[in-house]
């Protein structure tokens, strides 16, 4: 009991426990993939090296015909992009006290109107691409602002409506694009016309293909926003009251209403601009009737980033680096690409942990502390009683 | 040594950061009264739960009728006859009384000949017995969300009788009580020690404890201070022993100097959630510089009083003005600027987010002004910062990391200090104090009674609602008694006497 | 067509109606359950896996097929549960999350599982565990009644399990100790801690007996959907359970309500259009009938909604 | 990128010193396991690999199944191998990978490569269509001569051109048995799942709307089989799934399967509904396609292929199918003259209609 365990200390630095937990929880699930693979037979070292590959973060052995390195990085940012700011539309809602499920749906439907008013229009492209992040915005904040409305008004669960709005808005979306602009034979929606496109896609720089997405940039400006906006703004000050203790936030004079259909209004706009980057940037077409899975792995990346904008960044680059480099570790190592999302699954299982973790981390590290406190009879040392009033003064009762 | 129901041996439990109870050695002997009193935090609940097997002692052992305990838990500890009264009740809203006494040992019946399926029928008279034996009266079928709180007692105390205890815990039991009823209830205690039963008592206030216990322990910070015979220490004494210093237990109330009315509320109606009207038409006023209390048994509808002002619940009739300006329908916002502070009844729930930061919650009711924020809707976190040190020093408030301490890490004593803080510092013609000392020792209570006058004397208005008629007594000029939605009677504080506020507190009125 | 809509409204309903009591289970128990549909899923996987293990062992077991599958569903499902269980319960995650983390890794584990073990020990490369079709069962004399006898004609054998569970369930949830206990857990657990009841066992089962169920739902759909198991399986019948249960307040028979509704609403869809002709591309848009009807219903009904009133709280046994 | 370019040359090389040909699969969104569709392509490789032992093959899945996704896997790995096959249409833009990469190889399957700044044939791929009609025919023909009620019908998924190319041919099937072979079979048709082609013409069939949805493609199947409909030509995707098990809960009921042989996927414990199933031969033209790979005699080409290179067809073996003698020697005698050319079935886009085409 009494001996320092590395470990503890490591994880009980409470000002790093944000960053450290969550470490902890991807080494382990790396460990653990590690064994899967080994049991397989194959080397997950070489696996894993594949997946920085993969994701251009580390340089392949060989690249094929007009690309290199930097194609597989712009193209991992471009895919960046959308995690981000799904990612950051839960956080928001999260931190309102409100579980957005809808993302997927609401991603849908914003990609689907700036297809449809702007990804077939003949607008050039400084109209059309800020036209995109305009509607894409504005049809997700509308979406996810009815479900604030709905839970404030009518206390209809979000995870319910949430539910029910994915479904009928990816029925209705793939009745239009079915039955208006489908391409036989991709049987996805007709691309989008390049204007309107959020990446700019296959520019050459020096004989090597890349993908430049307006995304990724956007995407980084948002955390930093939504960081400002949760920590540094009046409303983000309302949002987290709310989301922390609404009777509080009443008392306070806060409008919980209106301060529910905001945050939600911006995590749908957020999620609109996933739906952008995603639909008329990473792709350039809509498969009917498909919700995204990224609106539920965003789920669970923003959990592994703490909920917090900035941790936000650091997992969507972690869970879109396995799932970009996936294809590439399977093709090099010969092990199904399935593995990655176990992995992911394993990462976000543990890190679901990570409230415990800390408490069982904090407790440990409170008990090495207080081991002095109470010696066996006849050990008091000065030092110790000294200890032991600071610790009661510190956590007791208050004298009057 | 024979005669010892209980018997704790150098038991020792930890919680992170402090030793709860600290190397504690007592035995309680069969069919006794035996108290237990100490300040906030001094580990009274905490040595209960090891005696009921809620927590396991660090170290030392406990002995129960002769026999040391081992693997010990509430199961075990029913087993052995202990029953427990918890400081906070545990029971389940949305069953009956009698699914709550048998819950953990329902009687079962054979139906269809295999099926062992719940059957109450016969429990529920087994219930009605008990409870007419011991004076308990309560409906079996009744659900526990429809009963107020002394029959939430009455059922507490009937699950530890229907599990036949012999040894009873009771935590703070009249701390939520009126004077009728806890009269009531210590002549319940003295019935069942008469029954042969073994009785702990904890308890904050000592007059309770001088009139029925036999012997007391008083703690201090985990440290058994002394035993005592309470035939032969007085009140005072143990008010002492327990605080570590002299204590003065009354105020010195200077005369009043009324000035012109800031409150005004007239025929108020408030509909609970359920839609029943549980203000029924109230009328009173308060001036500047007064300190008018409403006296009631909680549930009769103070609460929604407060709340109808405040603006948290609507006013379904009548008029609330505010230094003659009508905020009946004003937006809760609105009404904090119009000039009202409140300390709410239940602190955790509503004063404070107790995930955030003390720097936070002192500003919560201000953060959207300057100097906390720009017109444009900036936070500036350095006035945050400067704001809760200046106030975290004036009042007191006690905490680990200052101002950046995470508000639940604060004792419940210091919380209850920044919520006093926080709405004093509004600096508001009104104050709306409810329940300012529920759960704090005497030390804390003076310190807070102390703040209240200071208030008065400023020439605050002050609303007082509290179920402790001793800081009726004690701080309020004017008193309106309420009982069920209705205000009763409003007197000077001078023209009544705590037994017929006690009486109006059960409903009689002044002719009968 | 009033009779097709029935039976197929009824083949629809009782599945979904049985993951929601699954659901109900562990939420009167304090525990949110968002991970149904990966339970589900799990719990068709397994029953999936074992009866084509089985039937390869024993082809003369293809009648008894669909019971084995069923059996196995459930204890696959509740072998699942055991995650989220102790997820929620001895690592106080928070419960929705684990809930979404719970079906992130039943569908990946479940494709990823179909596809190798078809490779390994079937040698036969396939993403989907064939199961043969159940026969289907009418029950004389009932199904004469007019109208409502179609309730009684061409039942699935799980049907008349599910019926049967149900009913246990019911009696196990509000008759039993052991229901008693567990809807006290959901409304006050310190309540039932002070009973002497270990109030995380009780979750805990609770958690498992509702992957039993959520299990059994899912094979059910395996089965009178497609006839075999893959992936496809995850349409999110484990979400609209878990909106049956919320509109159902949390109630069995009103689940039940809920659950009809949903079923009868899918089905009277498919009969509309084919009344008014419309072509299959109006298909999507008869699909969204149930949902929309749902919201609208919610509008009405959620005001009076009452939620159990621990759950999703994390219980600690030190709390006060 | 200064990594890059030193490394872009090195693909090619294995190819050039004639060793080992390095080949990948990659399929979306199911694996090359899924036993049907990319199964048989796979087969196709793992026959060449068989006859040629230095040969590799990696298999690659991509699993969202989106055009660009399933593109961008090609992209990912393509430097790694000498060739890629990659089964459906999902991967028709693969064209401006093979621009990029002439020294590689693409065996495109199902559809035709996506035109490139006009440029509409690639000498590096090699692309594969098949007439789905004459597959659809000879369902057709099956399903008239071995219908009990007289009544048969088809199940498609969407009305694209290949689903409208099945559906018209086995409608075509059914008019030459009834022609000549003196069957009087009906093809039944619901106005509620009529499907729109993608020039909004409504071309009838029963369209499930959706390639994986099972629920509805069963609905779809029981509305038919409660028309009196006993033989299902199913070419519906996932969805087809459905239609299947409808056809097994009810009594007496076959299906038709399509692309591969579907006999596995028809088992139940009343025996099993498939009839029989009609292919398209991809496997061997796979084969073909690398065999030519490493005799040097690989051409790219988009072609559309037909049964007079054992492209189209059905299943031969006895035990997997049901079809009576007397109509696999009728089978066998359209075949030929389909094979001849003699029969033209109707296609979406080919002019003629179900009930007049060449040869009828
Ligand atoms: N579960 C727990 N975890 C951590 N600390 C605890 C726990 N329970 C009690 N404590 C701490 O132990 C000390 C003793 O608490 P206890 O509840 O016994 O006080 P008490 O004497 O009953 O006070 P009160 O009069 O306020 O009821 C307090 O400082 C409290 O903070
Ligand atoms: N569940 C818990 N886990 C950890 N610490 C707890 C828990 N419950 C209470 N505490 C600790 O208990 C203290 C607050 O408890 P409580 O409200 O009993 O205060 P107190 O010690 O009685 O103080 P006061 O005299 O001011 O009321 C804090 O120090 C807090 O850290
Ligand atoms: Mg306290
Ligand atoms: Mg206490």
């Amino acid at each position: 009991m009494n001996k320092k365990n590395p470990l503890i200390a490591f994880l009980g630095n409470e000002k790093w426990q944000w960053l450290s937990i969550p470490v902890f929880a991807v080494v382990l699930s790396i460990v653990a993939g590690s064994v899967v693979m080994l049991l397989m037979g194959k080397n997950p070292l070489a696996a894993y090296v594949g997946i920085l590959q993969g994701a251009g973060l580390v340089p392949k052995p060989n690249y094929a015909g007009g690309t290199g390195m930097l194609t597989d990085f712009t193209s991992f940012l471009d895919a960046l992009a959308p995690m981000i700011f799904a990612a950051l539309a839960v956080t928001v809602g999260f931190r309102a006290g409100l579980f957005n499920i809808g993302i997927a749906g609401q991603m849908l439907l914003a990609g689907f109107f700036a297809t449809l008013l702007v990804g077939y229009s003949e607008l050039p492209w400084y109209l059309a691409k800020p036209l995109v992040l305009i509607i894409a915005v504005t049809a997700g904040a509308l979406a996810a602002g009815l479900v604030g409305y709905l839970k404030h008004r009518f206390n209809i669960s979000e995870v319910v409506s949430t539910i029910m709005m994915n479904y009928i808005i990816a029925y209705v979306t793939s009745y239009y694009i079915k039955s208006y602009f489908v391409n036989p034979v991709s049987r996805q929606s007709e691309y989008i016309q390049p204007a309107a496109s959020l990446t700019l896609k296959n520019l050459r720089v020096g004989g090597v293909r890349i993908d430049v997405s307006i995304g990724i940039v956007l995407a980084v400006a948002a955390a930093l926003l939504v960081y400002y906006l949760l920590y540094k703004t009046r409303l983000g000050f309302e949002i987290k009251a709310v989301g922390a203790n609404k009777q509080a936030a009443e008392y306070a004079g806060i409008h919980i209403g209106k301060t529910m259909v905001t945050a939600m209004m911006i995590s749908g706009g957020l999620a609109g601009l996933a739906g952008a980057t995603f639909y008329l940037g990473h792709y350039a077409s809509m498969q009917p009737g498909v919700l995204a899975g990224l609106g539920y792995d965003a789920i669970a990346t923003s959990l592994l980033g703490n909920n917090h904008p900035l941790g936000v960044l650091l997992a969507s680059v972690l869970i879109t680096t396995l799932d970009k480099g996936a294809t590439y570790m399977s093709s090099k190592v010969g092990v199904v690409r399935e593995i990655s999302g176990v992995i992911t699954s394993l990462i976000l299982l543990f890190s679901a942990t990570g409230t415990y973790i800390r408490y069982r981390v904090n407790r440990q590290r409170l008990e090495q502390k207080e081991q002095p406190i109470s010696p066996a009879p006849g050990e008091v040392s000065a030092d110790n009683e000294e200890k032991s009033r600071e610790a009661s003064l510190k956590e007791g009762g208050d004298e009057a | 040594m024979k005669d010892a129901m209980i018997s704790i041996r150098n038991v020792t439990k930890r919680f992170p950061g402090i030793v709860a109870n600290d190397n504690i050695s007592l035995e309680i002997r069969k069919g006794e009264i035996f108290a237990l009193l100490g300040e906030n935090g001094a580990g009274k609940s905490v040595l209960m739960s090891m005696i009921f097997g809620l927590y396991e002692p660090d170290e030392g052992d406990i002995w129960i009728k002769g026999q040391r305990v081992t693997d010990y838990s509430p199961r075990q500890a029913a087993r052995m006859g202990v029953g427990m009264v918890h400081q906070h009740f545990k029971l389940v809203e949305n069953y009956t009384i009698a699914q709550n006494i048998v819950l953990g040992m329902e009687p079962v019946k054979k139906t269809l000949g295999f099926l062992p399926l719940v059957n109450l029928t016969e429990s529920e008279k087994e219930i009605e017995a008990l409870s007419h034996r011991y004076k308990l009266d309560v409906n079996p079928r009744a659900r526990i969300e429809q009963v107020n709180v002394a029959t939430r007692q009455k059922v507490e105390i009937l699950k530890m009788l229907y599990r036949e205890a012999d040894i009873l815990i009771f935590d703070e039991p009249t701390a939520i009580l009126t004077p009728q009823e806890i009269e009531y209830l210590l002549e319940i205690i003295r019935e069942l020690r008469e029954n042969g039963k073994t009785i702990i008592l904890v308890s904050h206030k000592l007059e309770e404890i001088k009139e029925v216990a036999d012997r007391c322990a008083i703690l201090n910070r985990g440290c058994l201070v002394d035993i005592r015979d309470v035939a032969t220490t007085s009140t005072r004494e143990m008010a002492n022993l327990m605080v570590g210093r002299e204590v003065m237990l009354e105020v010195n109330k200077p005369a009043p100097v009324f000035g012109d009315v800031v409150l005004e509320v007239e025929n108020l109606r408030v509909k609970s959630q359920d839609q029943v009207e549980v203000v029924k038409g109230v009328s009173f006023q308060i001036r500047a510089g007064e300190i008018f209390a409403i006296a009631g048994v909680s549930g009769n509808g103070q609460a929604e009083i407060a709340e109808a002002i405040t603006g948290l619940k609507p006013a379904t009739d009548g008029t609330i003005r505010l230094n003659q300006v009508a905020i009946t329908h004003y937006p809760v916002r609105q009404r904090n600027l119009e000039g009202i502070a409140y300390i709410p009844e239940d602190r955790q729930a509503y004063g404070l987010i107790l995930e955030d930061p003390i720097s936070d919650n002192l500003a919560l009711k201000q953060y959207f002004q300057e100097p906390f924020s720009t017109p444009g809707g900036k936070l500036r976190p350095e006035a945050f910062v400067s704001y809760a040190r200046r106030l975290i020093d004036t009042y007191d408030i006690r905490s680990n990391r200052g101002e950046a301490s995470i508000t639940r890490s604060l004792s419940g004593g210091n919380q209850q200090k920044m919520i006093i803080a926080r709405e004093i510092e509004q600096d508001t013609p009104l104050i709306i104090f409810v329940q300012p000392t529920r759960g704090l020792d005497v030390g804390a209570i003076e310190n807070t009674w102390q703040q209240i006058l200071r208030e008065r004397e400023k020439g605050k208005a002050i609303l007082l609602i509290s179920l402790e008629l001793d800081e009726i007594m004690a701080l309020a000029d004017t008193i309106g008694v309420i009982y069920n939605g209705e205000m009763l009677e409003i007197q000077p504080a001078s023209a009544l006497t705590a037994i017929e506020i006690g009486a109006y507190m059960m409903g009689v009125k002044e002719h009968e | 067509m009033m009779d097709r809509m029935i039976i197929d409204g009824l083949a629809f309903a009782l599945p979904l109606f049985i993951i929601a009591v699954g659901g109900i289970y562990s939420e009167r128990s304090g525990i949110i359950n968002l991970a149904l549909e990966g339970l589900m899923g799990f719990g068709a996987f397994s029953g999936a896996l074992a009866v084509v293990l089985v039937l390869r062992s024993f082809p003369g077991l293809q009648p008894q097929g669909i019971y084995i599958a069923m059996i196995f569903a459930m204890v696959g499902g509740a072998l699942f549960a055991t995650i989220h269980a102790a997820l929620c319960i001895y690592f106080k995650a928070n419960q929705v999350i684990s809930g979404v983390v719970i079906n992130i890794l039943s569908v990946s584990l479940t494709a990823f599982l179909t596809r190798q073990l078809n490779s390994l020990i079937f040698k036969a490369p396939s993403d989907r565990f064939q199961l043969g079709v159940a026969s289907r069962i009418t029950i004389p004399g009932l199904s004469e009644i007019p109208v409502l006898g179609a309730i009684f004609r061409n039942l699935y054998p799980f049907q008349i399990v599910i019926v049967l569970v149900a009913v246990a369930a019911y009696v196990l949830f509000e008759k039993s100790r052991y229901g008693m206990r567990l809807r006290a857990c959901g409304d006050n657990p310190h309540a039932v801690a002070a009973a002497g009841v270990d109030v995380e066992r009780i979750r805990f089962s609770a958690v498992v007996i509702s992957g039993a169920l959520a299990g059994l739902g899912g094979i059910s759909f395996a089965y009178s959907i497609s006839a075999n198991f893959s992936p496809m399986i995850y349409m999110g019948y484990g979400y609209l359970a878990i909106a049956a249960l919320i509109f159902g307040n949390w109630g069995m028979t009103t689940t039940l309500g809920a659950a009809l509704l949903f079923g009868f609403a899918r089905s009277g869809g498919y009969e509309l259009a084919r009344a008014l002709e419309m072509s299959s591309t109006f298909n999507d848009i008869t699909m969204t009938l149930p949902y929309v009807l749902t919201l609208i219903l919610l509008i009405f009904f959620s005001k009076t909604n009452r939620v159990p009133r621990s759950l999703g709280e994390i219980y600690d046994k030190g709390k006060r | 990128g200064g990594g890059s370019e030193p490394a872009a040359g090195n693909g090619g090389q294995a190819e050039a010193d004639g060793e080992a040909l390095r080949i990948a699969i990659v399929t979306s969104p199911s694996g090359v396991d899924d036993g049907s569709f990319n199964q048989d392509n796979y087969n196709g490789i793992l026959a060449f690999v068989e006859n040629h032992g230095n040969a590799t093959v990696n298999a690659v899945q991509e699993t969202t199944g989106d055009v660009a996704a399933a593109v961008q896997a090609v992209a990912d790995v393509v430097a790694d191998y000498d060739v890629i096959v990659t089964p459906g249409f999902q991967f028709a833009d693969i064209s401006s990978i093979a621009k990029d990469n002439p020294e590689k190889k693409f065996i495109l399957v199902d559809a035709n490569p996506t035109p490139q700044d006009g440029q509409e044939l690639f000498d590096n791929v090699y692309a594969m269509t098949f007439a789905e009609e004459e597959s659809g025919f000879f369902a057709g023909v099956a399903a008239a001569l071995e219908t009990k009620t007289g009544k048969v019908a088809v199940v498609n998924g969407i009305a694209f051109p290949s689903n409208v190319n099945y559906q018209w041919g086995f409608e075509s099937g059914v008019m030459y048995a009834n022609k000549h072979f003196g069957t009087s079979a009906q093809v039944v048709e619901l106005p509620s799942y009529a499907g729109t082609d993608v020039t909004n013409t409504n071309v009838g069939g029963n369209y499930v709307g959706n390639f994986a949805d099972p629920a509805t493609g069963k609905v779809v199947g029981n509305a038919l089989i409660s028309e009196g409909v006993d033989i299902l030509f199913v070419a519906a995707g996932g969805s087809g799934m459905g239609v299947f098990t409808a056809a097994m809960e009810a009594e007496g009921i076959y299906v038709i399967g399509c692309d591969v042989d579907q006999f596995d996927d028809g088992v139940y414990s009343g025996g099993n509904v498939i009839l029989t199933s009609v292919l398209k031969n991809m496997s061997i033209n796979v084969e073909r396609q690398l065999n030519a790979i490493v005799e040097g005699s690989f051409q790219g080409s988009n072609e559309l292929l037909r049964a007079n290179t054992d492209s189209t067809g059905f299943v031969w073996g006895d035990d997997r199918h049901q079809l009576s003698a007397e109509t696999m020697e009728k089978l066998e005698e359209v075949y030929e003259l389909v094979q001849a050319g003699t029969i033209v079935p109707s296609a979406n886009f080919n002019g003629h209609s179900p009930d007049n085409f060449p040869g009828l």
